[in-house]
């Protein structure tokens, strides 16, 4: 029977289970996390801070999937390192656990940046924002009064922003970069999120950073780079994650910024696997390798990663970014490509606060943002994603709303009705 | 009141027939019997009998019985037979007093031939010349009705219950091979003589229990081929489709039982390729000649007799054998009371006919 | 003209409390009677545009449309109906012939209705087709003057091909053109699942239906659209088209926009073109020369097809039928002036030819009289609406009928009168390919089955009733008919009695 | 399994599919009060077929319960699963609208609700016997079909 062990119990972890259950529904499968919760949603923490998500619903299995898997999940347990030889996995506090194949699929932590006086192990109002932990903390300090500064005006930052509103006395995003979200979004689409969440009481400071905290046991104001001072009752550091690998780096595993796996997910040593936020992705434009943090090729990888372990042969596809996000209602898709300089189609609807930006790179469709007219975005993203020649299908996609009506009449009928494997 | 004729009148009846298939000939008692033992079925409306063989010194010639209203109609009548026919003998036909009977009209006998020089020149036998006569004074000669007309054979009939009627013709002093007997129970008639069965033309005769939906159909049909059915009566047009299929057409009379009586669509489909086309084709070209609804008859002509039942045996018909003769009548009881101990009797059933011949060279 | 006269003839009720603003009207009236209005989320109607089919009262799903006929009345005049002052209107203002389409809507007799059935009461039993056999099967074609046999009874006699229906009732002919190619399909499939058969009209026939050719009549018009050796092998039996009882003495016209590339290649004429049928057949002028076409076309086809010859009621019906059996026909097709069509004009349409009724019953009559009624078959048409009307119109002589009207009725028609517009709602006189879908052949092909065989079933139990287990004993068996409502020369013509009598 | 299907040559585009499928899914099972006072969406897509800017055909679409959904995969909230069946589920309880999943899915059949707070997607009317798109199509264009039937209707 075989033994299999998986290290972190989010996305990644918990496809490889189902996915090596799938395919052996007799070997031994245990989960091993380091956090005190269950499985829960990790983007849902702005949803809980902001109450729209009730503790109980943070769960991302109900509480006896695992049971009725037969997979065994042990809490509050960290690994410390791998013996590689007798393929053992020592846990914090002396435990040992044997394996026959391992996945490592540690996720990422918040990256913390040298600032000048930030000791966060003292000062007890400054947060990082990625764990269900620090969300219950940070809800637990905030007042309607307290000043929030959050550093980091990314995914996390704006989320993090959404969820403190209406519950504090200001919230200001403070980001180097000239707008918001800039890994993911283009200068106008930033703008009109920028605008919508103003709209919505939140201040922000571009172009700058903070530079520089005062407070020894309580942060009580910051100052910018643009040498503006900032009174400040609560601090979110939020500007960025970086791969969980100091498991990895116990055995020496290839890494790079984050673990090289290759396409099956396998790492540097022989049944060690790696999935998820540790773990560097090819990327379907470049090639390149680097790290997504992104939770639906997480659970791809951790997908392929299970097969894989459980002796069936996948291959993980390449990937490229697709985030789905709203702010106060606004809708907003982005995927791919964005920012390079690539030929634009760009629908803009101000008063309704509508956009759609579609990138074509000589005949595909590389990247797309959507406000406020998602619903059909999966159809870019499938056109992304497929490497679809744009000039083979029905009709020009810039020419009006997509429908899967754009696939030729053959196309259309085979994605249709054959068996669907996608 | 309408007569006959003038209307269709509905009705239900008693049929009874003797035949002897070696040619002995006897009287008309056993079949007065036997009418008169199904005397509930008629109402004293209608009775009538068919004898073949009754007249062997006259058997050359077509003898005609006709019924006449008044001497005027009788005069032109003959005027008619005289100018087409060489007569060989005429007269009254002998009855006899019976009480019951009334209103009896003048009924008359000849024995005739067609005139040679008539037939000369026209392609028609002297059948179709006779009966095309006998038709022509049914139909133009208002107040006269020849109701025989056959060779060697004779109709007796009348208004009255078919014993009455035998008394009255005093059939015990006939003697034939063959007898058919009816007695009639129509709904609703005045009771005209002519009416009463059986329904002859030529040597053809038919009693007839029933009342045929198709009579309409039928009747155009064969109207299409210059027959007039002067009387509406289902016997009448029965009659002329046998005489019609058989005698003009010339189909054989077990083909002509499979058109009055046609086998169903179902039936003939089970059958071998060549007959089944056969079938259908018969069907189809004489589709207007298959008899529908309910209808038990007796065919009688010079070869013998036919029995036959609707397709569905909607009416009684039994039938039985004994040494040379086969009998046959609306009721078993009919035939037990003349032949108490047959030697095979049967209910032949819907569409089977019952064919009695009269032996080879027996005629 | 600036002005205009046009008055609605139809009003669109909208119960708002139960419209959902779904705008399924809204998609579904190719007329464009209904629209959303995106601002007041509201479904508008504009009457004008309205012809009464019911497409969108049918499929609104909370019922909340009505069609009613609209109130806006001219002062009362029974000489100047408002018909006749809206057909004032719009000529004067088109300078056009009038058009309408299906058949004749005026208040003629309808002897159908004058005609009452007999049944069986004691002195014969009724028969019940739930158990006992019961025979609607017949036999069309030209029947020899007599069967001879051989010594040994074999049969000597050669028949001449028949077409045999397992019910006297066929799809009579429609175009492909003038009703859509599923309408076609549906007609094609059923009449093959009935054994019965459909007509092609003068349209040609589709190579991809030559599949159900043993059910097929193609017809050869004076167009002759489509007619070619294979064609005319293709059916059961070929059917030379003189008139029909919507437009006797008119030919046809299919306009260019419905001759699509499918339509095109099926009757052998150029996308886009009109298609135009002469009024006579320019090969025949009498009817001698119908029979040299009778002939051609059975030497064609090598005398295994039977020809019929197609004719409306018109006045001496009966001597011209009478001397289609002599020019060789196997049958007789009779048209009744209220026979439908795609288009025709609405003069000729409304008072030229006669009812089916007269023509049958003096063309059966005739027949027989010159005895030849046995020589070819009799099909009638032209508003056979019912069982009923069947059982008459076989006890008035005929062989069998052909039903038009009803079949389309059948797959969804509404009669609304307005086929010659191409914007058949139901898919069915169209060719315009998104209405052509909204007649699905699986659907209807069953709804044509089932009114046939619920017909036939009915057909069945009025037999029974008279007594009668075979059809061919009830045609020409007048006497199961009565007359009511009737005058002598009615009766007369028709040949039957008064009820009571 | 035993999924949704829909003829792009027989479907009408009439919309009665989707004006059903509300119905279906409201609390109400009465069609005007499912619209008129239930803001619930119908899981269904009517796509026109265009040509020259004329629609000549429709088709209707629903969820194709993918064999291995990026529709799932996406989910943040664990709301959209896969039952034993084989039918692609979203629990309304614990969906929070965030549209991951619309992002992903290829045939673009997922739509999100009016109130944005969740979506809308085809659950084949488990429970409600055999689905109301397909009882209700005037043109049996829409079709419960299993992957016998389904070989069938290919031919």
């Amino acid at each position: 029977m075989m033994k299999y062990l998986i290290i972190g119990n989010s996305a990644a972890g918990i496809n490889a289970a189902d996915a090596i259950r799938m395919n052996d529904n007799k070997g031994n499968i245990k989960i091993i996390s380091r956090e005190k919760f269950r499985a829960y949603g990790r983007p849902l923490i702005s949803y809980y801070l902001s109450g729209k998500v009730s503790p109980e619903n943070m769960y991302y299995r109900s509480e006896n999937y695992f049971k009725s898997k037969n997979i065994e999940v042990l809490l509050n347990v960290e690994a410390e390192n791998i013996d590689l030889k007798n393929k053992e996995v020592a846990t914090i506090g002396g435990g040992k656990i044997a394996y026959d194949k391992l996945l490592i699929a540690t996720g990422s932590g918040p990256f913390i940046p040298h600032i000048k006086g930030l000791d966060m192990c003292k000062q007890e109002n400054v947060f990082t924002f990625l764990t269900y932990e620090d969300a219950i903390k940070l809800k637990k300090k905030i007042t309607k009064k307290s000043k929030v500064i959050v550093a980091g005006a990314g995914f996390i930052g704006l989320k993090a922003a959404e969820g403190l509103f209406g519950q504090v006395g200001s919230i200001t995003v403070v980001d180097l970069a000239d707008r918001v979200m800039a890994s993911i979004l283009d200068k106008q689409s930033a703008d009109i999120v920028q605008t919508h969440m103003e709209q919505n009481n939140i201040n922000f400071k571009l172009k700058t950073s903070v530079c520089e905290i005062y407070g020894k046991n309580n942060v009580s104001t910051v100052a910018l780079s643009n040498n503006e001072i900032l009174d400040c009752d609560i601090l979110v550091i939020a500007v960025g994650v970086r791969p969980n690998i100091d498991i990895a780096n116990t055995i020496n595993l290839k890494t790079k910024d984050g673990i090289i796996v290759n396409e099956y997910m396998q790492t540097s040593k022989r049944d060690v696997y790696a999935a998820g936020d540790c773990v560097e992705s090819l990327d379907l434009f470049s090639g390149d390798s680097k790290v997504f943090a992104l939770w639906s090729s997480a659970s791809n990888q951790g997908e392929v990663a299970g097969f894989n372990m459980a002796s069936v042969e996948m291959k993980a596809p390449m990937v490229f970014a697709v985030n789905a996000i709203s702010f106060f209602g606004l809708q907003l898709i982005s995927a791919g490509v964005v920012n390079a300089s690539t030929s634009n189609n760009i629908v803009l609807d101000l008063v309704k606060s509508e956009l759609c930006r579609l990138n074509i790179l000589n005949d595909n469709l590389v990247g797309f943002v959507l406000i406020n007219c998602e619903q059909r975005a999966g159809i870019y993203t499938a056109l992304i994603s497929d490497r679809v020649k744009l000039s083979e299908l029905d009709y020009d996609i810039t020419s009006r709303d997509v429908g899967f009506s754009v696939y030729s009449k053959d196309e259309r009928t085979k994605k249709y009705w054959e068996p669907c494997k996608r | 009141m309408l007569k006959e004729g003038e209307l269709r009148i509905p009705s239900g009846c008693a049929i009874s027939g003797i035949i002897d298939r070696k040619g002995r000939r006897f009287s008309g008692e056993e079949i007065i019997r036997s009418i008169s033992l199904m005397h509930e079925r008629s109402n004293g409306l209608g009775g009538g009998f068919a004898a073949y063989g009754i007249y062997p010194q006259y058997k050359d010639f077509y003898a005609f019985h006709i019924f006449y209203e008044n001497l005027n109609i009788k005069m032109q009548t003959e005027d008619f037979i005289a100018k087409y026919f060489d007569i060989e003998n005429a007269g009254s036909i002998p009855t006899k007093h019976v009480p019951s009977i009334t209103n009896k009209p003048l009924i008359w006998r000849y024995f005739v031939s067609p005139r040679i020089h008539m037939l000369k020149g026209s392609f028609i036998s002297d059948a179709e010349f006779t009966s095309r006569c006998v038709i022509k004074i049914n139909k133009d000669y208002s107040g006269a009705y020849v109701f025989s007309s056959g060779k060697n054979m004779g109709t007796f009939k009348g208004v009255g219950y078919p014993e009455a009627i035998g008394e009255f013709f005093m059939l015990d002093t006939y003697k034939a091979y063959m007898w058919t007997a009816h007695g009639r129970f129509p709904t609703n008639t005045p009771g005209w003589w002519g009416g009463a069965h059986p329904f002859t033309i030529l040597d053809w005769s038919v009693v007839h229990n029933g009342e045929i939906s198709s009579y309409d159909t039928n009747k155009r049909f064969v109207e299409m081929y210059g027959y007039k059915c002067t009387l509406q009566t289902d016997t009448e047009v029965i009659t002329y489709l046998f005489d019609m299929l058989a005698r003009k057409f010339s189909i054989p009379m077990e083909k002509v039982i499979k058109i009055i009586a046609a086998p169903f669509w179902s039936e003939i489909e089970k059958e071998n390729e060549e007959l089944q086309f056969e079938l259908k084709s018969m069907r189809t070209v004489y589709a207007s000649a298959l008899i529908n609804g309910p209808f038990s008859i007796i065919l009688g002509y010079e070869k013998g007799m036919i029995a036959l039942n609707d397709r569905i045996k909607l009416r009684s018909l039994v039938a039985a054998t004994k040494d040379d003769r086969t009998y046959v009548a609306s009721e078993e009881s009919a035939i037990r009371i003349i032949c108490s101990n047959p030697d095979k009797i049967w209910f032949p059933g819907g569409g089977d006919p019952v064919i009695a011949l009269l032996e080879e060279g027996q005629k | 003209m600036s002005l205009s006269f046009d008055i609605p003839v139809f009003e669109v009720v909208r119960n708002e409390k139960r419209c959902i603003q779904c705008q399924v009207c809204v998609r579904q009236c190719f007329n464009s009677v209904h629209s959303y209005d995106e601002d007041d989320n509201v479904v508008c109607t504009d009457d004008i545009k309205c012809v009464n089919c019911h497409r969108c009262v049918t499929l609104c799903p909370t019922r909340a449309l009505i069609i009613k006929k609209y109130p806006l009345e001219f002062r009362e005049n029974t000489n100047w109906t408002s018909n006749a002052i809206k057909e004032i209107y719009k000529q004067s203002q088109t300078g056009g012939v009038l058009l309408s389409s299906m058949g004749n809507p005026k208040a003629f007799p309808i002897y159908w209705d004058k005609i009452l059935l007999n049944a069986s009461q004691v002195t014969n039993p009724s028969i019940d087709p739930l158990r006992e056999p019961m025979e609607t099967k017949i036999m069309i074609g030209r029947k020899p003057e007599k069967l001879d046999f051989d010594v040994k009874g074999k049969l000597l006699t050669e028949m001449p091909p028949q077409v045999e229906l397992s019910t006297p009732i066929m799809f009579s002919a429609m175009s492909y053109g003038s009703i859509s190619r599923n309408a076609h399909e549906s007609l094609a499939r059923a009449a093959t699942e009935l054994g019965i058969c459909y007509n092609t009209g003068e349209g040609g026939l589709n190579r991809d239906f030559y599949k159900y050719g043993k059910n097929t009549i193609v017809q050869v018009a004076s167009g002759r659209f489509g007619v070619h050796k294979e064609y005319l092998s293709a059916g059961i039996a070929i059917e030379i088209k003189i008139g029909q009882g919507a437009k006797p003495g008119i030919g046809g016209h299919l306009p260019g926009k419905k001759v699509g590339e499918d339509v095109s290649a099926t009757r052998m004429i150029p996308v886009g073109s009109d298609a135009i049928s002469p009024a006579p057949h320019h090969d025949i002028y009498s009817i001698e020369d119908l029979r040299q076409l009778i002939f051609s076309l059975k030497e064609t086809t090598s005398y295994k097809k039977p020809v019929f010859v197609k004719i409306a009621a018109v006045h001496n019906a009966a001597a011209i039928a009478s001397g289609i059996v002599r020019a060789g026909a196997d049958a007789i097709v009779v048209d009744g002036f209220r026979g439908g069509t795609g288009a025709a004009p609405t003069r000729v349409r409304d008072n030229v030819g006669i009812p089916i009724e007269l023509a049958l019953a003096a063309i059966d009559q005739r027949l027989v009289e010159e005895g030849i009624r046995n020589q070819a078959s009799l099909i009638v048409a032209g508003s056979i609406r019912n069982s009923s009307d069947i059982v008459k119109a076989v006890a008035l002589g005929a062989d069998a009928v052909y039903v038009g009207s009803a079949a389309v009725i059948a797959l969804g028609c509404h009669m609304c009168h307005t086929c010659s517009t191409g914007k058949c709602n139901w898919g069915i006189a169209t060719q315009e390919p998104e209405l052509v879908k909204r007649l699905n052949p699986d659907i209807m092909y069953k709804r044509l089955v089932n009114l046939v065989s619920a017909w036939n079933h009915e057909i069945q139990e009025m037999l029974g009733g008279m007594g009668i287990n075979a059809i061919e004993s009830l045609r020409g068996n007048r006497l199961m008919l009565r007359g009511i409502d009737l005058n002598e020369k009615e009766l007369k013509v028709l040949g039957i009695k008064y009820a009571g009598e | 399994m035993k999924k949704v299907y829909a003829f792009e040559t027989k479907c009408l585009g009439c919309g009665l599919c989707e004006v059903y499928c509300r119905t279906a899914h409201s609390k109400f099972k009465d069609v005007v009060k499912a619209h008129n006072r239930d803001n619930v969406i119908s899981a269904i897509v009517i796509e026109n077929i265009f040509r020259q800017s004329k629609p000549i055909s429709y088709f209707v679409l629903q969820c194709r319960h993918c064999l291995s959904p990026r529709c799932v995969k996406a989910c943040i909230s664990g709301a959209m699963h896969k039952d034993e069946q084989g039918i692609v589920h979203n629990d309304k309880k614990r969906c929070v609208g965030c549209l991951s999943c619309v992002s992903v899915c290829p045939f673009g059949a997922i739509k999100k609700s009016r109130d944005c707070k969740t979506i809308s997607k085809c659950d084949l009317c488990v429970g409600y016997g055999e689905p109301l798109c397909v009882k209700n199509c005037p043109n049996d264009a829409i079709k419960l079909l299993d992957e016998n039937e389904v070989e069938v209707a290919l031919k």
